[in-house]
């Protein structure tokens, strides 16, 4: 029989990666329902801390979705992710509290300092800045998450101690670890 | 299907149940503008010119159905000045440059920002940084015309069924995009079969090779493929 | 479970707690974990071990007391005797109240002891929040000990369908999600909808920046939304509910996790799932995330995000309650709401409408902060003052600065100023003053906030937010906040307000949903009450409050401006 | 002589102005041909770049602006149109949209300056060009409108003679200059 390669195509690809199999397995937990698209997607972007065009594809083969339909799902919330995270991730909230208790500040120094602005990524790829809106810390406002930590009552200047004793400890490391 | 009474600026006229205001409206004779809406393809409501008031409120005739001893008016000078405002904030929102663009003189965005009296723009102009994709060999996109109307989404996805197109992001950041946002030219699922191209009433998507004023666009299969298909009168 | 082995578990439950020296409840809400109550947890459980105390005392990871910006804060159950709570609890006072408790001769911590007839807690009146606090998080022991489920079960066995929706209706409950629509009616509607299939859904997206309170109850009471959105289910005739649940911001996975066991748990006793409490009636509860999307308050946008598609809204009707999820008619509410059902059949429709004013019944709760002393979440009753809820409850504004504006409703509600403080706060007044009730943020501004620059704030969030599916939603926000922001950096001229103010009323009236429906009001609202600090802006070019840089000029002024600027820059060039 | 003189004086003040612009729409003006005698029968055309007058005069009846406001001297020159007309009208897209001339609007206007006058072909010394060569340049080109305000407007690009003649034959029997639908097209 003559396979066609777009037929061939549409099979979901052969991988290797241990981290497919938790998405593919997480697509049968769901019965292949196509409106659980939004919860494959949060766990494949926890396993893989983005959403590739590799991961995308597989993933609109196995749910039998229109690859540009899972593209804009994904692009339509802003919690998705299509780049590699930075080694480190500073979170602002930019929720009202926190804007009216100066968040706005801690970004301008952070943009300062580091030269990025919410959303980007430093040159050397080691700090990334984001805003978000809202924990819902508002009672401990302004808040920061700095690799997953949660943190309140920050100020520009502790913001940027915190972040300097972060990338300072990674050279540490390195140092000592050859 | 019953018949229903309504009064349309005025004066009773009747429809029939299950019918838009839209289509009740434009059977009497009333033109309303319109430009996400293409008879033939599913509604959107997104572009808001065909907004009517019934009974008092604003509400889109496209995707509002008729009923029956509603009062509808449909060119207040309220409504007249808002559908203005409207087209203002399309041409505002992209590079909708008519001199230089292949649709000139045939756009439908051209026209009805003619026919509604929108004679400039008082808001900002936002000159976004939009890119072109002419990777297919026979079409182009051109995402400073585009209006986000989504013509060429629906048509490829209820006439042609391929799901070709999609949009990405939201908001002012919107974008219409084939497939996991790659080339138009290397999408896997696009059949090449230009409906979106005819369907799409500005400039946002063309034949290659055209130039200022030399693009024009046909819809009328729309009918006859949906007559044939959707209503079974291909009987064969 | 049935309703006999409810009740006998109730009893077990609240004699192992009587038996107990004294309990210890440590904060582990998002505010107060971000103010280190996980390290006081940790030193709370090391100290009850250190006296030897295993046996005798409970150390347990609560929900929210409310006092967020006193965190981290630890509650003490001893017999009893009022709860005491401790405010600004750090690990080493963590053991100090340990070994206070469990001996008396310990050292003094009565400096973090909040006195028992504080206004923050005397003034309010906590039924949503009832449990909030005084429970584990998890367990359904605590839970069910406090009369949990017990509602359910009368439900069960002693009302019909009809007679809970009747009962909803005569309470006067109204939708705590912003519009306050009457919860009875519309449980009625869905009730009435002819179909076999019907869906219960609880939106906790709570997309407003600068509210919490949905997400805090998820986490203090779990067990209590649960209860009521089976009570709903019954009452509808639904066998399936859905909460809708923000996923994906930190924290997010170990909450989810918490409330997937949650779930489970209630499962497990026959709570939830198919024939819940041996009756007829079945309902399962399934958890579905939101990923970021502040549209998803709109009820389309919201099914269209449980049914895993781009959350554009589509017009209505068809009302959800006619054609929801998958064309089934299903019934929304948010957490609040539901989580107001349980004490509305446990007390009678008649106590829940004696609280609050005639046509706003019932409590609200509200996250309340920015600039007021005490910062947290409160439930009043409908109808106090924003007077009393700002300086009783909150204290008052900090560091001796002047109240300017309230801000409630979010980016959907409006600011109000000093002079409205006496207002009762419910839904007819908020509105009439040119805000909104809204799900219930409340941020307190001082003489240090720019109202215009605060307009702004909002704007910037609505553009962001805006799912780009109609003209003047998409675009008309951009232009609205073109024009705000040319107002704060000092180049607009009356006439860019003329435009503004007419693209408030355009968008306002022609957007497809309420978000963009509800954009223009921080700009309305504080034009309305604020409209000097927009001219002195514009006229005069000054930011009253200091805030805005205000380092542009209008365009006709830079004729002369631009070569100053190009000269004064080459300038420093040659400096160079 | 003073029946001369009176008669020169009822005649309507036309002046014509050349912005950010091609200079299309003066071709197009001068396309009216044979009407451009009915024109001049009715109007003096007091100022225009295809006139010789160095100084924009006062009195102005109509002004016809061509182009965009891309630089300060349009900027002035647009103030001063606009204390001495009593009716300006936007004349042709650039001055009613911006236009052509509004596509350099994407760029920063250093980014601008350095494409066109350092990595084009004849590469020129930097510096001087802001403010000794060229006036300096606004941070965007604006429509006409944008920046004073404008009793009336003639799209196209150029507008054809036909609709600069129903315009101009209205505003000199002072009527309002309004065009029918066919001839309010952009482009």
């Amino acid at each position: 029989m003559l396979v066609t390669k777009q037929q061939s195509d549409y099979a979901p690809p052969a991988t290797e990666d241990p981290r497919m199999d938790e998405v593919a397995r997480a697509v049968k937990r769901f019965g292949y329902q196509q409106d659980a698209l939004i919860e494959v997607l949060h766990i494949a972007q926890r396993a893989f801390g983005y959403l590739d065009e590799t991961l995308l594809t597989y993933i609109a083969r196995q749910m039998k979705l229109p690859l540009g339909w899972v593209y804009g799902v994904a692009s339509f919330y802003h919690f998705f992710s299509f780049e590699p995270p930075a080694e480190h991730n500073c979170v602002v909230c930019t929720g009202t509290a926190c804007y009216v208790e100066g968040a706005q500040k801690i970004l301008d120094l952070l943009e300062k300092e580091f030269g990025v602005k919410p959303g980007q990524v430093s040159a050397d790829g080691r700090l990334s800045v984001t805003d978000f809106r809202c924990p819902g810390s508002c009672g401990q406002a302004p808040i920061l998450v700095i690799d997953g930590e949660l943190l309140g009552r920050e100020t520009p200047e502790s913001t940027i101690a915190r972040i300097k004793q972060l990338l300072a400890n990674d050279k540490q490391a390195k140092e000592v670890a050859p | 299907m019953s018949v229903i009474t309504l009064t349309l600026n005025g004066e009773m006229i009747s429809g029939l149940t299950g019918q838009t205001l839209l289509e009740v409206i434009r059977e009497h004779g009333v033109e309303l503008p319109t430009l996400c809406h293409l008879e033939g393809i599913s509604e959107r409501g997104g572009c808001r010119l065909c907004m009517v008031e019934v009974n008092g409120r604003m509400t889109a005739a496209c995707v509002t159905k008729a009923n029956e001893g509603m009062h509808v008016n449909t060119h207040t000078e309220k409504l007249q000045n808002y559908r203005r405002m409207i087209l203002e904030l399309l041409f505002a929102e992209r590079n909708h440059v008519c001199a230089v663009c292949v649709m000139n003189g045939h756009c439908e965005l051209q026209s009805v920002a003619a026919a509604q009296g929108m004679d400039s723009v008082r808001y900002d102009y936002l000159s976004p940084e939009l890119p072109m994709d002419a990777s297919h060999k026979r079409f182009v996109l051109d995402h400073n015309r585009c209006i986000l109307c989504t013509r060429c989404l629906r048509v490829c996805d209820e006439v042609e069924g391929a799901h070709t197109w999609e949009l990405k992001g939201r908001g002012i950041h919107s974008m219409v995009i084939t497939d996991l946002n790659g080339p138009w030219g290397e999408s896997p699922s696009c059949t090449s079969c230009g409906k979106c191209v005819q369907v799409c009433p500005t400039g946002a998507l063309y034949d290659q090779g055209s130039t200022v004023a030399e693009m024009e666009k046909k819809h009328d299969f729309l009918p006859w493929i949906l007559g044939g298909r959707g209503k079974k009168e291909w009987n064969w | 479970m049935n309703r006999s082995e409810l009740f006998n578990m109730a009893q077990v439950e609240q004699e192992r707690q009587a038996k107990l020296r004294f309990r210890i409840l440590s904060c582990a809400s998002t505010p107060c974990l971000s103010a280190g109550s996980q390290d006081v947890f940790n030193a709370l459980q090391t100290a009850v071990t250190e006296h030897g105390l295993n046996a005798e005392v409970d150390v347990v990871a609560s929900g929210c007391n409310g006092l967020c910006s006193h965190g981290p804060v630890v509650r003490i159950q001893t017999g009893d005797a009022p709860d005491d709570i401790y405010e600004f609890v750090t690990p080493e006072i963590a053991r100090q109240i340990v070994a206070r408790y469990a001996d008396e001769n310990g050292a003094d911590v009565s400096e973090h002891l909040i006195p028992a007839d504080a206004p923050f807690f005397a003034k309010q009146q906590r039924i949503v929040l009832g449990n909030s606090g005084r429970i584990d998080q998890e367990d359904i022991e605590g839970y069910i000990a406090r009369g949990g489920y017990t509602a359910l079960a009368h439900v069960l066995r002693e009302m019909a369908p009809e007679q809970v929706c009747d009962a909803i209706n005569q309470s006067g409950l109204r939708g705590r999600g912003g519009a306050g629509y009457p919860t009875g009616l519309k449980w009625q509607l869905v009730r009435k909808a002819p179909s076999n299939k019907k869906y219960v859904v609880v939106n906790c997206d709570e997309g407003d920046p600068g509210a919490y309170m949905d997400r805090t109850i998820l986490e203090s009471d779990p067990h209590r939304l649960l209860e009521g959105m089976a009570i709903a289910g019954y009452a509808v005739g639904a066998d399936q509910g859905y909460i809708f649940v923000r996923g994906g911001y930190p924290g997010a996975e170990k909450r989810l996790n918490q409330l997937e066991r949650v779930i489970r748990m209630a499962e497990k006793h026959g709570l939830l799932g198919g024939r819940v409490m041996d009756s007829n009636f079945s309902f399962r509860i399934d958890i579905r995330l939101g990923a970021g999307a502040f549209v998803c308050g709109e009820e389309t946008a919201l099914m269209l995000s449980i049914m895993g598609k781009r959350a554009q809204p589509v017009p209505r009707p068809p009302y959800p309650a006619q054609r929801g999820l998958w064309g089934a008619p299903t019934l929304l509410n948010n957490v609040e709401t539901f989580a107001n059902i349980v004490p509305i059949i446990l007390n009678g429709a008649d106590w829940y409408a004696n609280i609050g004013t005639e046509k706003s019944k019932g409590t609200k709760v509200f996250a309340l902060a920015g600039k007021v002393v005490n910062g947290g979440l409160i439930e009043v009753p409908m109808g106090m003052t924003l007077r009393e809820i700002i300086y009783d409850i909150g204290g008052g504004i900090r560091d001796g600065h002047e109240f300017k504006a309230a801000q409630t409703g979010g980016p959907s509600g409006g600011c109000i100023p000093a002079q409205h403080l006496d207002s009762p706060v419910d839904y007819e007044s908020m509105k009439a003053l040119g805000s909104i009730m809204g799900s219930g943020g409340l941020i307190v501004l001082d003489d240090t906030s720019c109202m215009v620059d605060v307009a702004r704030f909002f704007m910037e969030f609505c553009v962001d937010e805006s799912c780009g599916k109609c003209v003047p939603c998409r675009v008309g926000t951009m232009q609205m906040l073109r024009q705000l922001e040319k107002i704060c950096n000092g180049s607009a001229t009356m006439q860019d307000l003329e435009i503004l103010e007419e693209l408030c009323e355009m968008v306002r009236e022609t957007s497809l949903c309420g978000l963009g429906q509800s954009a223009p009001n921080p700009v309305l609202s504080t034009l309305r009450h604020f409209r000097d600090e927009y001219e002195a802006h514009i006229l005069e070019r000054r930011c009253p409050a200091g805030v805005c840089k205000m380092d542009q000029v209008p365009v006709m002024e830079l004729a002369e401006e631009l070569p100053r600027r190009m000269r004064s820059a080459s300038g420093q060039k040659e400096v160079a | 002589m003073m029946a001369k003189k009176k008669e020169a004086n009822t005649k309507i003040r036309l002046a014509t102005a050349w912005l950010g612009g091609c200079s299309g729409c003066h071709m197009s003006f001068l396309d009216l041909d044979e009407q451009l005698l009915d024109l001049f029968a009715a109007a003096d055309l007091v100022y225009s770049p295809i006139a010789d007058i160095k100084e924009f005069p006062p009195n102005v009846d109509v002004t016809l602006v061509e182009g965009a406001v891309a630089n300060v001297d349009h900027l002035e020159l647009a103030q001063q149109i606009r204390a001495n007309s009593k009716i300006v009208v936007s004349f042709g897209d650039c001055a009613v949209t911006g236009n052509v001339t509004s596509l350099r609007n994407r760029l920063g206007v250093d980014d601008l300056l350095t494409a066109v006058y350092h990595e084009g072909p004849g590469n020129l010394p930097r510096g001087g060009e802001v403010d000794k060569v060229m006036p300096a340049l606004l941070p965007k080109v604006l429509p006409l409108h944008q920046v004073i305000p404008v009793d009336a407007t003639i799209p196209g690009c150029p507008p054809d003679p036909e609709r600069i003649w129903t315009a101009v034959s209205a505003l000199l029997a002072g009527k309002e200059a309004t065009l029918p639908e066919k001839m309010r097209m952009f482009g």
